[in-house]
């Protein structure tokens, strides 16, 4: 049962509030047409899917309907940031390493 | 006295209050404050139950959650609940208890000679090695074997009680309220902060509810009395007893389990029977104590071998002496205290047998002071006695404890009180992925590194004394509650303690396999020499014993077997307790109940339903509804005497003849406002969005990314830079939360908010050829002519007075506007057109004719006719794929990828059946090929398929592989019955295919 | 192998049970293998077993970082059924099916395969038209499946809430009569005991940390007890694919999540068959030992930590108790999680990479239990012959590059 | 029933399963008061589309996160970064709304009208505290939720915006079409409190008890 910072309300809120939505920091490429079938499978399907820090979507759907990226270890459930998209994360796996 | 066992004063049960209850059909009594445990104890009842596997005679052991054997059937009739442990029921008036195995009786059971005979050849793991032959058996064997399974019966009947959940939120959630729990709490709550402490039992106290002890000169029932007045006059302070914090789940999450009417019987005023408490805390303090370990040595599990502590607390907290002629047998300090408890009590203490060489502990002292016997250097090999002890064998052991060393002897008794050693409740810290550590000098698992904002107090972090644990649970309070610790001396005068001895399993003179069973877990029959099987056989890993043998599988979840369990393995696999680990603790603590756990998530109440604001017309017309979604939308309207296909052929007939009217409410409503609402309209749909006017509609088609169609609907234009979408009933929260993501994530750059408002407006569809003069009578704003207002088009005026939005768009084919007015107005303007409509017979018509009016024209439902697997292209509409776009839609590109670009690929097509009077079933499987053998080659299958009464003939629709080049051929239907219905592929368009009936 | 049977229990019950051999041995490693398996649970001991007995290949180790059958195989509801929607998924789960018809013969360990009969249960028009239409596909498939309607439902499990008024009234239900249950603990020890005694080596509490390769091509791997050399690695470690890809510098089309179950406590039997409902969301069957096995629905979001969130525990029980109010006074025993490793089209992958000799069988993600004779099968016949087994070829990772998916969930089949 | 009162008009609760009492010991009040409501978007770091706003509102935009602001005349609601909810005198939404884009003309704004869409409930009494454990997962109490602050949660399983009101009393904001199931489980969680609803009807401008 997590309990999310959400960025925008500016307050702790319940995991019930919110949807996940994948993992972040995935660009949409911005001419497809340009993408070998395996390019855009790659970026359609395939994922990093760590076990440790994991940089991922979150949608306040039961709140402010934004979207925000968390930082969240993957096998502690440990939340260590969440950020307004567009903005990078302070902790990579550079820094915090893997687990 | 009826209660052979009681004493005549002490204790915290109420003499005044007798209490009749009754147990395998006879009557009892006890006194208020006694649990079904202590009563039956009072009254010399030992033999409570049967074993799960032997049949073996099964006593009380313990006084709490440990308990292992003495599993109930309590009360009868509706309100039976199946294996409450008679140590946490408390007593009630008219209680009726049986016991859950045991046939015909606990007494004389027949089971028990199977066990007895069968015993040898039920190893553990028997059945993985037995019952394979002949291979068709296995059903019949598995039949009999579920005989035996199971131990309490549920009712039939449904559960009349009523559960509910509350949330909490606090600084400093306790758990346990023994000294330690107490202590800290106070602490927490002196410091102003929020704090909620719980225990399972039915009075704060814990272990202070059966001490003798001192605390700074006072009783400790006193001290107890002072502080629960304390914490209860703070404000800030929460006080749950009867709470189980049964879960401790990630970022300091709980869940708590209180049992409300529970100990006032099923007669009692009916309040909420048990409460859910959910508690979000900002820090947790374990002080959950400790639960002493059995010793395990022959027939250690027959009524009259009970922990020691449990002893104690019969006769301090229940003035209950459970035997006559009581042998101790100990690895530590504490079996003494039984011993003088016992002494006190008036009985005999035949010895205490201590496996330690040296006994020169406080409590020994005092023992050997009060002229009992002590033998050192002594374990008790076996018990005996057929259906309860009637004595013991005891032998001098090594010093490790791991030998016999001279002859044994035996000793008559009817009580063996166990003490081997404490097992801190680490279960809670366990939860959150902890794993516990082994502490030699404790000689017990004690929590792991903390994960959470945890803290531990009293006997869990093996804070054995009573002073250590109040300082304790003082100085974690004060912290938890960020706090400077305070300076509190606690003086009970209990500090000194002798080093226990690590005993796990004491030797027999026969070896471990052919000894009498050495019981590990009780409730699972498992044995010593059923772990050391397991080894020997390969099962080396501590999860695979435990699966192998079941030890710790039952409703105790081993809290008196695992860590026995583990040392025994350990020995036997030469290696360390740490090494050899535990095995997990997981929720729940001890057991909940379902009903708890789904609280008022049942009944109506399990999943909301949405209505629209017309429901209460379509309910009193007699509409017969259907869930979509959360929705409940009406299914057809019929009318007294109709079949279904009556009702739906006079709603069609009506729509296509006249005018018919549908509440489509329900679809999805987005707006859409920003300078570049159009241009992320053309990203999100296939088709282009660049010249649609102001006063236009359209229809659009939307695929995820990976090109499958996810969603349609109409989007009006409703001025330049202002749209409205429309999506499917069961879309439109997926919809709104897709378009946020494009927008929020990938374009933020673009100018766009959305906003939903499908509970805004309601929509009437009225559809039909004199939908016009319907409309007409109602509307003197608009100019409805088939030339002011077009097919698609759209426009602001009023309906019935009431400020509307109508479009001239139509699912069904015919002549129709759609009037979208607010929901506020909706019920007003619906009677109106009603009203209105009346000349013309308007009749009103559900989602089952709006499926076969639309099919009649080929127009696809998403979600019954696509199933996200099919393209625009597969759904015969790669009209509606702009092929122009600057930018790359959502879903394009995987449109060429090489499978997804086949022409071959399954295609929605019409089909005609050639027997005009069938319906192919929805759902059938189409082959091409009616005569081949099974497994057949399917190429499709049918997705709509209705009986068309304009038509006068079935219609269907259904994807065919390669359907588009395949017009004209025949395709056939195998049917569950054995028919085949045959059909024609044809154009989805079976109804004026030219569209002319709804452009005039 | 020493037999197991009736006989040799009785033989040896009067040795007091002293001389049963084991039904595995755990080695060290050896330095070289011909074929590597991560990963020890059900699937990987499987393919180990079938490329020694089919294969002849007996030069293979299971490396499993645990204790054999601890990750998902001994964490799972035990739903054993075939009646999936698509051709291609249908044709592996039915040989799956057939596999473990003889399965405990073959072993000689009962893995209590209990053809007890799985309902899925629907609750509104669309439910019925999908079961409709995969019971359709079923038989032609040759499976056997038929719809049941609310009266046939209530007579195969009386306690069922079969009344039309309530939120979600059972509508009616497929059935698949052969499908079932089976002992999960013993098909891991089974398969266990067979690939050992024809001289497969399983090594537990061994890590693969990392996989060496020499252009293109895999040579071995590391492992928290050195390095392992072997021409042909094959990762079946189920919610750690992601992982097991990483140490290739590899993705997949993989997400790791939480999944959970939870037992009730023991209760005398009142549920013979296997009742599951997608669309509340929950699994019941009622086990030998007395106990609800119940399967809950995944969390939300990955997660490694083989446990999940409260309310999924609470919204299945209250799916339970709406099916069967009769349960309502029944208690929960234990909860727990797996970590499930879903795919795009909840469909497996089993598959050659573009690594030459490393290959993978995973994706099975909430479903996988009732395949695992099957997918150890046509996985060792891929690797044995570096080429997918006729059934197995679907199932490639070229799937997701073609767009050839099998979209199991698109059409409202559900797992497990 | 509640009936309504106004020929064209039925509020949300209109339909709802509840009647109205006058019961003065319940634990728990409820009534619907009912306003227009306005969702309005915009982007509050733009100057201009703050003074649009106060022009026409005379007051200014909550910016702070869950927070409110009020005159004699409307109240506004932080809902997220970009969006507000504004409770007009009911009647005046279209007015307020014209005026708003009036004012807004040309910039990137969006005011949509959905007073039909959802209902305002108010709850009292003193098992108020308790009855908000039950329903919301949100920590409801005033030090949390002090007067004033707003916060978007769930009650139970449908959405729901709060807001506490001067007189510690709760203003709850429930979907139109989830109006019947929030009746449902208010009267069920309740019903050991007393439940009494003090007239749901929109046409009535004043609170008077009747069965
Ligand atoms: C709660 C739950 C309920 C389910 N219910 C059902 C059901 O009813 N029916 C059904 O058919 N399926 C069900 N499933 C799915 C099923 O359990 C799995 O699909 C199946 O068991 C997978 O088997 P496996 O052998 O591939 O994986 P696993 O049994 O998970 O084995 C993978 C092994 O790999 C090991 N491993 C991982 N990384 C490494 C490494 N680096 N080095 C060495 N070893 C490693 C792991 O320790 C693990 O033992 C359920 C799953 C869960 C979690
Ligand atoms: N002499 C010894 O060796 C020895 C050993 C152990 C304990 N003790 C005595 O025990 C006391 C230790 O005090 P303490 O406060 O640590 O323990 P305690 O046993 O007094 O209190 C623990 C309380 O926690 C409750 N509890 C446990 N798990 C719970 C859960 N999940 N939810 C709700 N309640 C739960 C128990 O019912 C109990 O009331 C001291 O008085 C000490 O003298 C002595
Ligand atoms: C089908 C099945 C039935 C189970 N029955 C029980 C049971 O009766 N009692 C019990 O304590 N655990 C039972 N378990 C759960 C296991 O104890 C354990 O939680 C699970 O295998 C996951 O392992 P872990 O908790 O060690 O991580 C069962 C598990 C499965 C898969
Ligand atoms: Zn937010």
């Amino acid at each position: 049962m997590l309990q999310i910072y959400c960025p925008y309300c500016q307050e702790l809120r319940e995991e019930t509030e919110f949807s996940y939505s994948g993992e972040a920091h995935i660009a949409r490429p911005l001419e497809p047409q340009q993408l070998t079938d395996a390019q855009w499978a790659d970026y359609l399907f395939f994922r990093t899917n760590p076990r440790g820090i994991h940089h991922e979507m979150w949608y306040h759907a039961s709140g402010c309907r934004r979207y925000f990226n968390a930082t969240r270890n993957t096998q502690t459930y440990e939340i260590y940031e969440t950020y307004p998209l567009g903005q990078q994360p302070a902790l990579t796996c550079d820094i915090g390493g893997k687990r | 006295m009826s209660q052979p066992n009681r004493l005549s004063v002490g204790g915290r049960i109420d003499r005044s209050k007798p209490i009749e209850f009754s147990f395998n059909k006879r009557s009892y009594e006890g006194y208020a404050g006694d649990t079904l445990a202590s009563a039956l104890l009072a009254n010399g009842v030992n033999l409570v139950g049967r074993s799960f596997k032997y049949s073996r005679p099964r006593g009380i052991m313990g006084h709490g959650a440990e308990e292992a054997n003495a599993l109930m059937q309590l009360g009868q009739g509706a309100v039976t609940v199946p294996n409450p442990k008679a140590t946490q029921v408390e007593l009630y008036s008219g209680m009726v208890a049986t016991s859950t195995n045991g046939w015909p009786s606990v007494e004389f059971d027949l089971m028990a000679w199977l066990g007895k005979l069968g015993g040898p050849f039920m190893p553990p793991g028997f059945y993985y090695k037995t019952f394979m032959f002949p291979q068709a058996w296995w059903l019949r064997y598995e039949k009999f074997i579920r005989k035996a399974a199971g131990f309490g019966h549920i009712s039939q009947q449904p559960d009349p009680d009523i559960y509910d959940k509350l949330n909490h939120y606090c600084d400093v959630m306790v758990i346990g309220a023994g000294p330690a729990g107490i202590s800290a709490a106070l602490e927490a709550g002196r410091n102003g902060k929020r704090v909620i402490l719980a225990d399972e039992q039915c009075e704060l106290g814990g272990s202070l509810l059966a001490s003798q002890q001192n605390i700074n000169g006072a009783s400790a029932s006193d001290w107890l009395g002072t502080a629960v007045t304390e914490l209860a006059s703070m404000a800030n302070v929460v006080l749950l007893s009867r709470t189980t914090v049964f879960g401790y789940y990630d970022h300091n999450f709980l869940a708590a389990l209180e049992q409300r009417t529970d100990h006032l019987g099923p007669t009692a005023v009916k309040g909420t029977r048990q409460r859910l408490h959910r508690i979000r805390a900002k820090a947790v303090v374990l002080a959950t104590g400790a639960i002493e370990r059995p010793l395990v040595f022959g027939n250690n599990d027959l009524p009259g071998v009970m922990l020691a502590q449990s002893v104690s607390a019969y006769i301090n907290r229940y003035a209950v002496v459970p035997g006559e002629r009581a042998l101790i047998m100990t690895s530590n300090d504490s079996g003494y205290q039984a011993a003088l408890d016992i002494q006190s009590a008036g009985r005999t203490v035949v010895a205490v047998v201590d496996c330690r060489y040296h006994a020169e502990g406080r409590l020994a002292q005092m023992a050997r002071a009060a002229g009992i016997e002590v033998i050192t250097g002594h374990g008790v090999i076996e018990a005996c006695g057929s259906h309860s002890v009637t004595g013991a064998v005891i032998a001098p052991l090594d010093q490790a404890g791991d030998q016999i060393t001279g002859a044994q002897r035996s000793v008559s008794c009817d009580l063996i009180a166990m003490a081997g050693g404490w097992s801190p409740v680490v279960h809670l810290s366990c939860h959150t992925g902890s794993r516990p550590v082994w502490d030699e000098q404790l000689i017990g698992f004690v929590p792991g590194p903390n994960v959470q904002q945890q803290y531990c107090a009293g006997a869990v972090v093996g804070h054995y004394t009573l002073a250590h644990a109040l300082s304790g649970g003082a100085a974690v309070g004060a912290e938890a509650a960020g706090a400077k610790v305070p300076e509190i001396h606690f003086d009970c005068g209990d500090e000194t303690e002798a080093q226990a001895q690590a005993l796990f399993l004491i030797p027999h003179s026969k070896s471990v396999s052919r000894a009498p069973k050495q019981f590990v877990d009780f409730q699972n029959d498992v044995t010593a020499a059923g772990i050391e099987l397991a080894i020997r056989e390969g099962y080396e890993s501590i999860e695979h014993i435990k699966r192998y043998t079941a030890m710790g599988f039952g409703t105790d979840q081993g809290k008196t077997a695992n860590v026995n369990g583990v040392a025994i393995a350990a020995k036997a696999l030469h290696q360390s307790i740490q090494a050899t680990g535990t095995t997990i603790f997981r929720p729940a603590y001890t057991p909940v109940t379902f009903g708890a756990l789904a609280g008022r998530d049942v009944g109506s109440l399990f999943d909301p339903a949405r209505y629209t604001a017309t429901h209460q017309w379509h309910v009193a017309q007699g509409a017969k509804f259907e869930n979509v979604g959360q929705w409940k939308r009406p299914w057809y309207f019929p009318k007294a005497g109709e079949t279904m296909q009556q009702t739906l052929n006079r709603e069609c007939l009506a729509v296509r003849n006249s005018v018919g009217i549908m509440d489509a409410s329900t679809l999805g409503k987005i707006d859409i406002q920003g300078t570049d609402a159009r241009e992320f309209l053309n990203r999100i749909y296939t088709n282009d969005w660049s010249n649609l006017k102001p006063g236009k509609c359209r229809y659009g088609l939307m695929l995820k990314e990976d090109g499958m169609v996810f969603d349609d609907g109409v989007t009006t234009c409703l001025s330049e830079n202002h749209f409205l979408m429309t999506t499917t009933t069961g879309g439109a929260a997926e919809v709104l939360a897709w378009l946020e993501l494009w927008q929020q994530t990938e374009w933020p750059e673009l100018e766009v908010y959305f906003t939903s408002v499908t509970d805004h407006w309601v929509t009437y569809s009225l559809v039909g050829p004199n939908s016009r003069k319907v409309l007409e009578q109602l509307c003197n704003d608009v100019d409805l002519s088939a030339e002011a207002f077009k097919f698609m088009d759209y426009k602001a005026g009023t309906v019935a007075g009431i400020p509307a939005r109508i479009c001239r768009i139509s699912f069904t084919g015919e002549l129709s506007f759609e009037v979208n007015v607010p929901a506020n107005q909706g019920h007003f303007v619906w009677q109106q057109i009603i009203a209105a409509g009346e000349a013309y017979d308007i009749t009103p018509y559900g989602t089952e004719s709006m499926h076969i009016l639309r099919a009649e024209k080929g127009y696809i439902i998403v979600g019954q006719d696509t199933d996200g697997s099919l393209t625009p292209q597969d759904c015969g509409m790669d009209w509606i794929v702009s092929k122009t776009k600057a930018f790359s839609f959502i879903g394009q590109r995987s449109l060429h990828r090489s499978d997804t670009a086949r022409s071959d690929r399954k295609q929605l097509v019409g089909l005609k059946p050639k027997d005009p009077a069938a319906i192919i079933p929805e759902g059938s499987q189409i082959v091409m090929d009616p005569n081949q053998q099974i497994p057949m080659d399917m190429v499709g299958h049918v997705t709509s398929s209705y009986w068309s009464v304009c038509l006068d003939h079935g219609i269907a629709m259904g994807t065919v592989k390669a359907g588009f080049s395949r017009m004209g051929e025949t395709v056939y239907c195998p049917l569950v019955d054995g028919r085949t219905l045959a059909a024609e592929i044809c154009s989805p368009v079976f109804y004026d295919p030219n569209g002319e009936r709804h452009h005039d | 192998m020493e037999r197991y049977s009736g006989f040799s229990l009785f033989k040896h019950a009067f040795s007091h049970h002293e001389n049963w051999q084991k039904a595995w041995h755990s080695p060290a490693p050896k330095p070289s293998y011909d074929v590597v398996i991560v990963g020890g649970g059900g699937h990987g001991l499987a393919t180990a077993y079938y490329l020694a007995k089919q294969h002849g290949i007996t030069r293979v180790a299971v490396l499993e970082k645990g204790y054999l059958g601890g990750g998902n195989t001994g964490r799972n509801t035990t739903i054993v059924r075939s009646n999936y929607l698509w051709d291609e998924a249908a044709r592996l789960y039915d040989h799956s099916l057939s596999l473990w018809q003889g399965l405990s013969q073959e072993l000689n360990y009962n893995v209590m395969f209990s053809q007890r009969g799985v309902l899925n249960v629907g609750h509104n028009l669309q439910d019925m038209r999908d079961i409709e239409r995969r019971v359709n596909a079923n038989r032609l498939n040759g499976i056997d499946a038929e719809v049941l309607d609310t009266k046939a439902v209530k007579e195969l499990v009386p306690i069922i809430n079969d009344s039309p008024n309530i939120r979600y009234p059972v509508h009616g239900a497929s059935w698949q009569a052969s499908g079932g249950v089976a002992r999960h603990d013993a098909v891991a020890w089974g398969y266990a005991r067979a690939a050992n005694s024809l001289g497969v080596d399983l090594i537990q509490q061994c890590e693969v940390t990392g996989i060496r390769r020499q252009a293109g091509a895999v040579v071995g791997v590391e492992t928290n007890l050195g390095f392992i050399a072997a021409a042909k690695v094959a990762c079946v470690v189920a919610g750690s694919s992601g992982v097991m890809a990483a140490h290739a510098d590899i993705r997949l089309p993989l997400e790791s999540y939480p999944l959970q179950a939870l037992v009730s406590e023991p209760i005398k039997p009142v549920l013979d068959t296997v009742v599951m409902s997608n669309a509340v969301h929950a699994y019941v069957s009622q086990s030998d030992k007395g106990d609800l096995v119940i399967g809950a629905g995944i969390d939300t979001y990955n997660g490694y930590g083989q446990r999940g969130s409260f309310q999924i525990i609470e919204h299945t029980v209250s799916a339970i108790c709406e099916l069967f109010p009769v349960f309502s006074r029944v208690r929960m025993n234990r909860s727990w999680g797996g970590v499930v490793d879903i795919s795009p089209d909840a469909c497996p992958i089993i598959s050659k990479t573009m690594i030459k000799g490393l290959y993978f069988n995973c994706g099975w993600g909430t479903g996988g239990f009732k395949a695992t004779p099957g997918s150890g099968h046509v996985f060792a016949h891929t690797i044995a012959k570096d080429q997918a087994h006729p059934i197995a070829a679907p199932f490639n990772l070229d799937r997701f590059n073609t767009g050839h998916l099998i979209d199991e969930h698109g059409a409202a089949a559900v797992a497990h | 029933m509640i009936k309504c009162h106004s020929e064209t008009i039925r509020t949300p609760l209109c339909d709802a399963v509840l009647a109205i009492t006058s019961d003065t010991n319940a634990g728990i009040y409820m009534r619907e008061n009912t306003f227009g409501h306005l969702n309005l978007r915009g982007n509050p770091t733009d100057k201009a589309f703050l003074s649009s706003i106060e022009t026409v509102l005379a007051l200014n935009l909550p910016l702070i996160p869950c927070s409110s602001v009020r005159s004699d005349v409307f109240s506004v609601y932080w809902l997220g970064p970009s969006d507000w909810l504004l409770m007009v005198p009911i009647g005046t939404e279209s007015q307020v709304a014209a005026d708003l884009r009036d004012s807004l003309m040309g910039q990137h704004s969006a005011v949509v009208d959905i007073s039909s869409a959802q209902a305002l409930v108010n709850l009292s009494g003193v098992k108020l505290p308790e009855l908000l454990q039950k329903a919301i997962v949100y920590d409801c109490d005033p030090t949390h939720l002090p007067v004033g602050k707003v916060v978007q949660t769930t009650f139970a399983k449908t959405g729901v915006t709060l807001c506490r009101c001067e007189d510690g009393s709760i203003d709850l904001i429930i979907c139109r079409s989830f109006s019947d199931y929030f009746t449902l489980w208010l009267r069920d969680a309740s019903a050991e409190y007393g439940l009494a609803v003090v007239d749901a009807c929109l046409s009535r401008p004043k609170v008077s008890a009747q069965t």
